[in-house]
């Protein structure tokens, strides 16, 4: 696969999506791209950080809410963003620097731990987010170039807003893992004792790719909110961590393609079988176990190990442990 | 100031029963991990499931609620223990080599998978299991429902059994000793391999008689098991994973504590404190309460 | 350059190190030598952060270094390598340099995420693996190089992160003697570069030719220090390093 | 024979840790195996006991091919390892250890005192300790109780792999005595890097460099080569 052609040809086709005429190909490729922001995120600090988080849902909620509650109050979607997330790396800095001490499961579960605790008060603290009634009627973001104002509130619209995002977190993703950051969080994950003894401040690393990974999250929430409209408690849930963590593990963790990967597979099964949905947790179960069981490096990564089998070339990056 | 005793003499019942249902299911996820070092987050899930197969039984089984009971009590440790020795034997056997986190992760399919199955065959609705003991004794001044006085008599048994069964049955300490050490295990002839498939038979009929004491008092429903392990496992964690007195202890605790709280305080914040407290731990002393401090290796 | 100072250790009841006092001088290579379990790789942990003792201190140009973590120390000028030799095995040999580079020079978050890598840093890699004598190995995995070259290589990270002072555990253990020629020439290049060096070693032959001193250490304490022909007269260092049988 | 070990390879990947490797132990016969670390000793012990298993070659115990067989199906057969690093139960007591190394017999509870009270006479240590936990013993009663353990099961055959590893020589050199007491009901092939120690137990002694058998012979005839007391000896 030649990414160079790959890439503009998807980005073309993505474009021009809208011809189709088809709303339902708009709302799902809309969403696809949601949850790829975050699964993107999520790919950072599990795939190439090694480190198994399980917040991730927690982070999507809680970007979601607090873009919603500032929206609802007044602020332009906009500057409810850059608080969203800003408050989102705050919360994701302070776990992190309690949790990332932690080795292996107990990283995992304490992880799963905050994100319990943050829908508990989520749910719970109704004065303020107005607990499981949810919070209705966000109106969608807006912008206004000398004096037109355009509003987001269509599909067509806000697919192209989301299109535009998309493209923006891909460069800045591209940017956390093609830079040195990228191979230093690799050689925490492939030997940490051999990272620290490269003078690496591994808690620093670690906290930041942690943060970064929510950022990603937030971002994803707070478009979420505003395209859907309302939201309840349940989206901060650990059931999106564990769907975020599908989407990542099926395309392949800690490869580059990976979330677009699994997240397009997971996306596709849930509508697949959206007439079925008394049976959509069992089948999304059983396709989990079987990737697990029979290709647990996922959709990219064994992609590229029959490539290395066949004595193909492998990117650069390779070197470094990236793909 | 009589009352005062008796309601407080009741939460501290009510916290017990709980507590032994933490107590037996938790035994189970740090018996696995002992053993095979997964934190095994399908756990919970086999207790949903028991509680089903009992659900099943009893409906089958008639009329006669003694006979429903007993039927559903049976029908609950068996599919539980069957559902652990399946998950082993088509999961976790096969990612003996593969990383950790592998297994891990299987353990969260196999979590989407047992719920999904419960949701496609049962459908979401709640489900009920008639007990005889459905009515209250007296035990001095005070009215206790029988239901709860045989949970915590049973449960206490249970623990005593498997206590016994640990320190004083040769296959019991074979478990223990491939616990601690897998080589040492393989180097004096224990067949690691069926002692991780009991391992597993154990667990999972923990879990299915803990549900089946439970389920008439709390109904049955899918996601009855996601609750509860999320408990059972920060419990394991609290107690220190594989410390199996850490993870009585650990349920008992929290079963205690949440009852209090509920008994006397705000009854929003419950999960809140429960969970904020149990993180603290974790944070601050990751070995567990009762574990020992390990050096970095 | 380097003092320990009194430092003792305890693993749950086990004394694994009491009141070890020694210095490592600039510009020499200190052997340490003693039977299995006397405490040598304990002492490397402790010198190299990775264990802080309960007693004692150690400085390191005058500097107290005891508690800090081993990214520090490295900043400071010592590393290490590992008796059961430790790489990241999923990676090509130069992989195992380059990211170690990475690490080095873009230690810190801004500087990882702004500055790039460039060719400078691939050529110093391919110096290192010169020095080394494995740059026709480069782009192959290191799981499937062997044994002795992933001890150099091991070397050759360690190296990379320019300390002047190496320790080295055990670099020879498994070798040929023709492997371990090899080995000793890297180490005397090395100290003719300017590296101090400390090394646990088994083998005797090897440990008296190469080291200017000789630190001895038994069941956790000093037993004896000196230059090697001292040390291979002391009673005592005979009776436990090589038994009973050769006293006498 | 009891032992006969022929062209063995064993290999970890594509690097061949032992080829070629030809040995044998007759019964009531102490074997030492002398050789660097890294050499192939520890290889060839766990591939006796069956924890690896070989590329090519066989292995005959009792006229039995065991080559590739289970290490549990190994010690039911009547050989036990006593690896380096002694791998005992650090939680339990010394009784239970004792008690688990008689697992292939465990039904036999009458054999199993028996036992005891012969592990109990060579170490008497052991007696004292029988309810302390095993991890809380001093490194050389570790030791002990890991070859007491092995030879619980009364084995034909034991494998001791590094047995002074972290004693002091007064107490490796019992440790050596115990194995002319035990020879006659068990042979033992004992690897050592204080090979002088061994050489004088052994009856008989193979020098293994590079996966390869160099050199074998009497004990003493070992002792006596001069490029043996070069490389292995220190002298």
């Amino acid at each position: 696969m030649n990414w160079k052609i790959v890439c503009p040809t998807i980005l073309v086709l993505a474009l021009l999506l809208p011809l189709t005429g088809s709303s339902y190909a708009i709302r799902i490729s809309t969403l696809f791209i949601i949850y790829t922001i975050a699964a993107m995120g999520l790919n950072i600090i599990i795939g190439y950080t090694g480190q198994a988080s399980l917040t991730q849902g927690a982070f999507y909620g809680l970007g979601a809410y607090v873009s919603a509650l500032l929206v609802l109050n007044g602020w332009s979607f906009w500057s409810s963003l850059v608080v969203a997330v800003a408050f989102v790396a705050a919360v994701a800095f302070l776990i992190g620097l309690m949790t990332l001490r932690l080795k292996g499961a107990y990283f995992a579960i304490a992880t799963l731990l905050f994100n319990v605790i943050i829908y508990e008060i989520v749910d719970k603290w109704d004065e303020v987010t107005r607990g499981p009634r949810g919070l209705f009627g966000i109106p969608s973001p807006a912008i206004e170039i000398g004096g037109v104002s355009i509003s987001f509130s269509g599909t067509q619209n806000f697919y192209y807003l989301m299109l535009a995002v998309l493209v923006i977190m891909t460069v800045l993703y591209w940017i956390i893992i093609k830079s040195p950051f990228g191979s230093i969080i690799v050689a925490i994950r492939e030997n940490e004792l051999l990272a620290e003894y490269a003078g690496v401040n591994l808690t620093k690393f670690k906290v930041a790719s942690f943060v970064f990974s929510a950022i990603f999250a937030s971002v994803a929430g707070a478009f979420y909110s505003a395209y859907i409209g309302s939201i309840f408690p349940d989206i901060t849930s650990f059931v999106n961590s564990f769907a975020f963590l599908t989407a990542v593990i099926f395309g392949g963790a800690g490869t580059l393609a990976g979330p677009f990967v699994g997240t397009a597979v997971v996306t596709l099964i849930n509508e697949v079988f959206f007439t079925l949905a008394q049976y959509t947790v069992l089948i999304q179960g059983i396709v989990f176990l079987l990737a697990i069981l029979f290709m647990p490096k996922g959709v990219m990564g064994t992609y590229y190990s029959r490539k290395a089998e066949k004595g193909g070339e492998l990117p650069k990056r390779a070197i470094m442990g990236k793909l | 100031m009589m009352i005062e005793i008796n309601y407080f003499i009741n939460v501290l019942i009510g916290g017990l029963v709980v507590g032994f249902i933490y107590a037996l299911t938790a035994l189970g996820i740090t018996i696995i991990y002992g053993i095979l070092q997964i934190p095994d987050f399908s756990h919970g899930n086999r207790y949903m499931l028991g509680a089903y197969a009992g659900f099943l039984a009893a409906s089958i089984a008639g009329n006669m609620l003694e006979i429903s009971y007993i039927a559903a009590i049976l029908a609950a440790v068996a599919v539980s223990a069957l559902v652990g020795v399946l998950s082993y034997l088509l999961v976790y056997r096969r990612l003996l080599d593969a990383p950790h986190i592998t297994s891990f992760i299987a353990a969260i399919g196999l979590l989407m998978l047992l719920e999904g199955f419960a949701l496609a065959v049962f459908g979401p609705r709640y489900q009920h299991i008639h007990t005889p003991f459905d009515y209250m004794v007296l035990v001095g001044a005070l009215r206790i429902s029988a239901q709860r006085l045989v949970i915590l008599l049973s449960s206490i048994a249970t623990i005593a059994f498997l206590f016994y069964f640990l320190k004083r049955t040769i296959t019991g300490i074979a478990l223990e000793a491939v616990a601690q050490s897998p080589i040492g295990a393989r180097l004096v002839g224990i067949n690691t391999d069926k002692i991780t498939l009991i391992a597993f038979a154990i667990a999972g009929a923990l879990a299915g008689f803990a549900a089946a004491l439970i389920a008439p008092i709390t109904l049955v429903y899918p996601i009855m098991g996601a609750e509860l392990n999320l408990k059972a496992f920060v419990i394991c964690v609290v107690g220190g994973l594989g410390n199996i007195p850490g993870a009585i202890a650990g349920g008992l605790v929290l079963g205690i504590v949440e009852s209090i709280y509920g008994g006397y305080f705000d009854i929003r914040w419950k999960n809140l404190v429960a969970f904020g407290i149990l993180v603290a731990i974790l944070i601050l002393k990751p070995e567990g309460l009762f574990g020992k401090k390990e050096r970095r290796a | 350059m380097l003092s320990v100072k009194g430092v003792g250790i305890k693993f749950g009841g086990l004394r694994a190190l009491k009141g070890v006092t020694f210095d490592v001088k600039e510009g020499e290579i200190l052997g340490i030598i003693g039977p299995n379990g006397a405490g040598k790789t304990t002492l490397f942990n402790i010198i190299s952060g990775l264990y802080t003792p309960d007693e004692g201190i150690v400085l390191f140009k005058g500097k107290t270094i005891t508690g800090m973590p081993p990214h520090k120390i490295v900043r400071l000028g010592i590393n290490r390598t590992f008796q059961t030799t430790s790489l990241y095995f999923n990676l090509p040999v130069i992989g195992n340099i380059l990211i170690t580079l990475t690490g080095w020079y873009r230690g810190s978050i801004f500087k990882a995420l702004k500055e790039k890598n460039g060719e400078e840093i691939f050529e110093e890699a391919m110096k290192l693996l010169k020095f080394v004598e494995l740059e026709e190995l480069a782009f192959t995995p290191v799981k499937n190089i062997p044994q002795e070259a992933q001890r150099r290589l091991s070397i050759a990270v360690a190296i990379a992160t320019k300390p002047k002072l190496l320790l080295l555990d055990e670099p020879t253990a498994g070798l040929t003697l023709e492997e371990t020629d090899k080995i000793l020439e890297i180490i005397k290049s090395l100290r003719n570069n300017g590296t101090t060096i400390a090394l646990i070693e088994h083998k005797m032959r090897f440990i008296m030719g190469v080291s200017d001193r000789i630190v001895v250490l038994e069941s956790g304490e000093v037993i004896a220090e000196g230059k090697p022909e001292e040390i291979v007269k002391n009673e005592r260092v005979i009776k436990a390093y090589l038994g009973e049988s050769y006293v006498a | 024979m009891l032992l006969e070990v022929k062209d063995l390879h064993v290999a970890y990947g594509s690097y061949e840790v032992l080829r070629g490797v030809n040995l044998e132990i007759d019964y009531g016969e102490i074997v030492s195996i002398i050789g660097s670390n890294g050499a192939g000793k520890s290889t060839l012990f766990r591939t006796i006991s069956g924890f690896i298993k070989p590329k090519s070659g066989s292995i005959r115990f009792d006229g039995e091919e065991i080559a590739g067989k289970s290490p549990e199906e190994i010690v039911t057969i009547g050989i036990t390892h006593c690896p380096e690093g002694r791998f005992l139960f650090p939680d339990l007591s010394v009784y239970k250890n004792l008690l688990l190394g008689y697992f292939t017999n465990r039904r036999d509870k009458d054999g199993f005192k028996k036992r005891l009270e012969y592990v109990f006479e060579i170490f008497p240590v052991l007696r004292e300790r029988i309810n302390q936990r095993a991890g809380t013993m001093s490194g050389g009663e570790q030791q002990m109780l890991a070859i007491a353990r092995a030879l619980m099961p009364k084995p034909k055959l034991l494998l001791l792999d590094e047995p002074s590893f972290g004693l002091s020589p007064k107490l490796s050199w019992s440790v050596f005595e115990v194995l002319k007491e035990i020879k006659n009901d068990t042979a033992v092939l004992v690897s050592e890097q204080n090979a002088s120690l061994s050489l004088k137990v052994s009856d008989r002694a193979y020098v293994i460099e590079l996966g390869e058998i160099r050199l074998s012979g009497k004990a003493d005839e070992v002792m006596a080569n001069p490029e043996v007391k070069k490389a292995y000896l220190g002298i």
